[in-house]
């Protein structure tokens, strides 16, 4: 899959096809095992696709409310797709007219005569098709808009603002362009991630961080193509879509031209403590949907390394990278899409922890060629002495433009103290531009020593995740995680949040999207 | 090449150390030197450094000096400063409350309790609300512990319950009734807009509601947590940044035995 | 999943922009968010922090925060903290003065002293006292400039005589008188114990002695001279940082004409 | 001279012979020039290692008084040892008394009747050796204090204090010991190379500088010799000799134990206007005494970059570099003790410029093996602004570990506003050490690619290196400077400070020290 590749860490080809195959093996069993379920969430981002939208009088989303009707009467089963498709058939409303009629009591979705199954999938296929139009403008619209404004050099800036009010936001990622950010996220408020719904509307406060919304995204986006065409240069968009609303907030960000996407299974199921079934099944979902729709995802493992040690565990980041890759694969993501998690968190006590460092972020560039990975700066050493933490983000600036990482997530000398301030972001963006540019070409001028400690680590790195991945493959995804292989972290397979919103697809289920969406991918290609 | 080349422009303030009015500290004693920076929503420009600096001086920053200004966007300039504060401290009249409590290790906490007390303490720690951070708990509680501190699962005399992470306040308390607990150690990270007085301050109303306050000791702990902190929102005790094991460990045995006597 | 959701805790200052009453601003409009490091002559601990938290309230820093400290040596203790401010600065009110002066290339320059004066403008430039810094000097005098601007030399109407560094204001004066100057050019770098002021007020005076004060265009540049600074030191006119030659060039011409008249 | 070495940068060791060959013939050539000449610095130099201090009424040097009072008598020519000499077999008073009596005007000492010069310079030689002996002793125990208590590993952390009074400099100074610092500098106040007497006596006020007086020397080292027990680390003292009282400072510095001291002839000529001839003379003189003390002497041409482009003008350093290495080791100062200066002052706005500053030091490296680099930190790009400034001196401290630099001069982010604060220096410390540590062996790790940016920036500054020394061979080093050859700057020959101090030797002159430090210095090896 790897392009022939000439390594610099000496790094045998052999054992990274290995390492591939391996993780393959285990991303196949999760995706034959995940086929069989559906979610609440799943069911929802059907009805967003199907242009329901809105809240009911106490605040409820409209798909919450319709799923979750469906779902008290018996019906869930089979997916909401057909039951909307039914009462169109039968009511000649629009799926909005549905909802609102559902919630206001008028209509029950289950107790509408059934019509044929198959005149229904027709019907719901003509609805899909329109969604999926509205994506591939979307996607056409960016791929204008890079041609026509500018593309940035890698590695992208990438910075998040987090005031908790969007138009706060708005000010702070405008300037945040103006000085040179490549990529602005918009953090999202606390906890959002365990919320069984998606918040509705502009928000103005949140938990450090801004809710994610559709309305939130669309204003977003409308100011960085705004200061996208004032600076030349396209300016991307990222939100959260990990969480109970994986696949809802995904379908979000296809209809509002997001540009990247956090989006990891392993770091709810780590970090957030959610079910590992329900958000697996989701991210199947998600990840067809961001693939389809040109967004890129960013996967989690840099998180592993808040928890566990970067020298003893760095492994684990490149065996979770290495599922992660297979997982999207299966999902129709190609390599180009993949921003692969990793992160500068070796503790800076450490004698030639640097160089450590480096041998991981060059093995992660070397195993993914192809991919735009993500980079996170230093955390969990970061302390409340800015000037100490401006020189480790220094360094990991260093370490992002030497080993040609694609999406350098800024650290913010701050970190330990509070979200960025307009000026921390200021003094990051400043300190990378220079960096950036001050050793440009460093990464092609320099080579390793045979056999030294680059070298050596970065081969210790590989065979430890041979070891682990062959555990793994014997264990299977869901056990390994049971054990706690990441992040020090074990999580029982029935534990955890929103099991209760997953459920067997029977024999009628229907959802349109997956299958027209890879396939339309294969087409392409 | 005469005498008069030591007669330079004397300094003009008092060089001498004086507890009861301490100033900080650049170069030489009590020449107030204090490196400041703030962003002011205005444009750059004479106007903008003029402002930084009247503001300096409302905080007592004589001779101001803006070292650097940048305009950060439209209407938004950061200002790096230097100026010589005019305020001073007592710092003789400082008074710090500060958990009391005797050093000991594992072995003589352990040894104590036995003691002393006769019987396990029960303790349920958890990170309560919708706060996700649990390596400073673990850090605590883990039988690995931190940074060679044994945590107190490894102690003989501790029973400990780790609830984890964004636990409710009411689960941890139906916890704590249901083990019996002796002690709760509840761990808070996230302050942003002060979400964790919020949450520490429920956690207090619901055991007092339960009516269980004072059958239990309650500590609580984080990177924002002092002590200070703690009592004021009706706590035993706060544990901020760089706490080990034994000194919550050996809180909790000695202020049970402070506060229930002896062996019961 | 009520509509509570977004009855967070209201933050309590207004949000709007009042150029009558600016503030720091850290991620929110008035948030009044500053930085400040500094160090306290007293060893690190609770007290140490207190007493630090204590002065950043006096400078008005509402909500200190202490998020580090480190010990630097027995009896010194370095602080980082951030704080709420709580002046502000009417910003409407703020009058810096500026160098008047119409902005002219240097072929303005040399075609308006052509026709105005009609003669070549005579200038002597010094770095004086025992100043050693000429970068500055020369990037305003040499011919080669600086950042792509000519220096003075380069200029057909001007005359320069560039004495160069550690000139005492004695032979700065002799040489002004020798070669008729219409203006001198004093650059400043070290600032250290005000040594600046004290030298150009020195130089003044000898003018003044000399009786050629108001016969002079006078003038000083450097990192740290403002023309406020410039005007109370009785100077005609003050340079900052970011000067270039044209600012200089366009103003003595101008000023000369203002004062002088025209030719003569 | 230079061993044999294995080059990173692929230098053509043909080269580097080459011009240092043409360095040579240009040291040869000004040293037989200065040899012809003394100065009043000199003369006073050799009356303080007969032991006369102590100031007059006026707070005249009592050195100064003598050699004065020889000078206005018409009797410099012939030296102030001779005169000496003459009048303690004449009187029988020591050199201190005879001292004082010239300054209470009761004795003239070029009226005395003239004994027998053999007899004389018998006399004189006595006191030599005495005075030799006082700097045998401090060299050896700075030699027994290095192995008892230990030698910190190199980059030695440099860091200057400055506060005027000597008293608040021990504490800072303590205070960076306790931090990391293995080299303390106390800079002297502005202008004190300007000053033709060397002040005497502790003292408290200073201009940006504390003086640099003996009894000053020796209150700092008192302090270091206490602290340096305490942190377990031999911490060395380092003052400035370069000026109009080169050799005396030296002399000092020899005298109460100083490691390093800051000499250069060129660094006076070009920033401190002093007159050429002069500074050369006590140049030659001042290094015969650093030599023989075991004093590392640091050089400046760090500061031809603070005026002239460091990319333009890398060469300059270079050849300033080749140049100072062969007037020390005509003066007896070996590779070890050769603190030959540079500094990191590439435009940081340059793209690649990381690399040309890394091509520089790594070429200052490999041509000067055993030297102990003093590289200087960022000064002409620093700003006001701190943060910014903070990670131009981390990259100055990579380049620095990665090239194994003998010296580093810490950088403070407050280098354009202020002399440093004690919180200023803590910072520096902080992040050059963690640097230091996380980067260890970065150097034995890496090559550069052949042919690269890096290695053809080397050959570049080597080639411009050796055209410039062949130039000056031409015109000598004194025309060559007339010329303006370094740091864009043209000093006469007969311009300057200091000139008046000049004078030829007579046919009686004599002074004892340069051939007997010389000499034993050969019989060392
Ligand atoms: C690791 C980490 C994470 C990990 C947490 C993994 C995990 N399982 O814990 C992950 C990646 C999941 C994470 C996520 C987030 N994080 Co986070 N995270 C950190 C980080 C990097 C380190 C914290 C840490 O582990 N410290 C090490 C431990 C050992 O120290 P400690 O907690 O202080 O513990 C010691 C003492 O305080 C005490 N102690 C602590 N608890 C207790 C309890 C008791 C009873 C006792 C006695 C003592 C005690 O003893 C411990 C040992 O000495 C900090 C940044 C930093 N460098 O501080 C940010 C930080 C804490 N996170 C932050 C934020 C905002 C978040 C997010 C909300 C961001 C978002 N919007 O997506 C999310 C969501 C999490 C949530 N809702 O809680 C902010 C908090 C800001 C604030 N003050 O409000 C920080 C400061 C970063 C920042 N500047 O934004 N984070
Ligand atoms: C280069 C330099 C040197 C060189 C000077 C070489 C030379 N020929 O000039 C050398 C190495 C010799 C040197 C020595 C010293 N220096 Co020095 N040096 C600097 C440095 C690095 C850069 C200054 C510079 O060239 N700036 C670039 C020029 C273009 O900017 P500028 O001067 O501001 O000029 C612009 C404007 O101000 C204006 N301008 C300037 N002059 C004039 C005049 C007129 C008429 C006009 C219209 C405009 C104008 O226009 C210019 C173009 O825009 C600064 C640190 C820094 N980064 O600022 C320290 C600095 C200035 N030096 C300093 C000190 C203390 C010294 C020493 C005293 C140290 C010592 N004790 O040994 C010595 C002695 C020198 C002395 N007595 O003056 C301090 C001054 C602190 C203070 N404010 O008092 C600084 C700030 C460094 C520090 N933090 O310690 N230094
Ligand atoms: C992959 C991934 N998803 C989501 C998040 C954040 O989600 P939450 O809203 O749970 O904080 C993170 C944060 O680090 C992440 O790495
Ligand atoms: C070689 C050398 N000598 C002396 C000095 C300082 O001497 P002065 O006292 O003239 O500032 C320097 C300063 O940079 C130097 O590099």
């Amino acid at each position: 899959m790897a392009e022939m590749f000439e390594s610099k860490l000496g790094i045998d080809e052999k054992k990274v096809e290995k390492a591939r195959q391996i993780a393959k093996d285990i991303a196949l069993d999760v995706v034959s095992f995940v086929n069989q379920y559906s979610t609440v969430s799943v069911e929802r981002t059907i009805c967003r696709f199907f242009g329901i939208d809105g809240v009911n009088s106490d605040d409820v989303p409209l798909p919450n409310v319709v799923v979750d009707h469906i779902k008290e009467n018996g019906g869930l089963q089979d997916g909401v797709a057909l039951y909307i498709g039914n009462a169109m058939l039968e009511t000649g409303l629009t799926p909005q007219q549905i909802a609102e009629q559902v919630s206001n009591g008028k209509l029950s979705l289950t107790k509408l005569p059934m019509h044929d199954v198959e005149e229904i999938k027709s019907k719901i296929d003509e609805l899909a098709q329109e969604a999926i139009k509205l994506i591939d403008e979307k996607r056409q619209e960016r791929e204008r808009m890079l041609s026509e404004i500018g593309e940035p050099s890698q590695p992208y800036v990438y910075v998040i603002v987090a005031t908790g009010n969007i138009y706060e936001d708005v000010v702070q990622a405008q300037a945040a362009a103006r000085q040179g950010a490549d990529v602005i996220a918009v953090i999202r408020s606390t906890a959002q991630s365990l919320l069984d719904y998606v918040p509705y509307g502009a928000t103005t406060e949140g938990f450090g961080g801004t809710f994610a919304t559709q309305e939130n995204f669309k204003i977003m986006r409308r100011a960085l193509d705004e200061v996208s065409k004032e600076v030349g240069r396209y300016v991307r968009q990222t939100n959260y879509s990990s969480g109970l609303c994986m696949p809802e907030i995904a379908a979000l960000g296809a209809m509002e031209r997001l540009d990247m996407m956090l989006n990891d299974a392993l770091y709810g199921i780590l970090f957030r403590d959610i079910n590992m079934i329900r958000t697996m099944v989701d991210q199947y979902f998600s990840r067809i949907i961001l693939g389809y729709a040109g967004i890129i995802i960013n996967t989690g493992e840099d998180n592993y390394l808040t928890t566990a040690d970067a020298y003893e565990q760095g492994h684990t980041v490149t065996a979770s990278q290495l599922i992660n890759e297979q997982l999207a694969l299966l999902a129709g993501i190609p390599e180009e899409q993949m921003g692969l998690g990793h992160a500068f968190e070796m503790d800076p006590s450490m004698e030639n922890g640097f160089l450590y460092e480096l041998a991981q972020a060059q093995l992660s560039r070397e195993i993914f060629p192809k991919a735009p990975l993500k980079y996170m700066p230093p955390t969990r050493f970061m302390t409340g002495n800015i000037f100490k933490g401006l020189v480790q983000d220094a360094l990991f600036n260093v370490v992002g433009i030497w080993t040609k990482q694609g999406i350098q997530l800024l650290g913010m000398m701050t970190e330990a103290i509070h979200t960025p301030f307009l000026s921390d972001r200021y003094v990051a963006i400043d300190s990378a531009k220079y960096i950036f540019n001050n050793m440009k070409n460093l990464g092609d001028e320099i080579t390793f020593k045979e056999n030294g400690i680059i070298q050596k680590r970065a081969e210790e790195v590989l065979d430890q995740t041979i070891d682990l991945l062959e555990k793994m493959r014997d264990d299977g995804l869901f056990r390994s995680l049971e054990k706690g292989v990441f992040a020090n972290t074990k999580r029982p397979m029935r534990g955890g949040k929103g099991l209760d919103g997953v459920f067997e697809k029977g024999k009628h289920y229907y959802n349109p999207f997956p299958e027209m969406m890879l396939s339309r991918k294969r087409e392409e290609r | 090449m005469s005498g008069g080349l030591y007669s330079l422009e004397k300094k003009d303030f008092n060089k001498t150390l004086d507890l009861k009015a301490i100033k900080p500290y650049g170069d030489a004693m009590n020449d107030g030197k204090v490196q400041v920076s703030f962003t002011l929503p205005v444009s750059d420009g004479g106007e903008a450094v003029e402002a930084a600096k009247q503001l300096m001086k409302k905080m007592g920053l004589d001779n101001p000096m803006i070292v650097y200004h940048n305009q950060l966007t439209e209407a938004f300039t950061f200002f790096i400063g230097y100026g010589e504060c005019v305020h001073t401290i007592d710092y003789t009249s400082i008074k710090v409350p500060k958990v009391e409590v005797r050093t000991m290790t594992m072995e003589e906490i352990d040894e104590f309790i036995e003691k002393n007390i006769g019987r396990k303490l029960v303790i349920v720690g958890a990170t309560t609300g919708t706060d996700a951070h649990t390596v400073g708990l673990d850090a605590i509680l883990n039988m690995k512990g931190f940074a060679g501190h044994y945590g107190l699962e490894r102690y003989k005399w501790f029973e400990v319950y780790n609830m984890g992470s964004q636990v409710p306040n009411e689960d941890f308390v139906a916890k704590a009734i249901e083990v019996k607990a002796d002690a709760l150690l509840v761990s808070q990270t996230v302050t942003a807009k002060n979400v964790h007085i919020k949450n520490l301050t429920n956690l207090i109303e619901l055991l007092e509601a339960e009516g269980i306050r004072k059958d239990l000791i309650v500590v609580i702990g984080g990177p924002r947590i002092t002590h200070e902190l703690a009592k004021e929102l009706g706590f035993d005790a706060g544990f901020g940044p760089g706490t080990f094991a034994e000194d919550v460990g050996a809180y909790i045995a000695q202020e049970w035995v402070r506060r229930f006597g002896g062996k019961k």
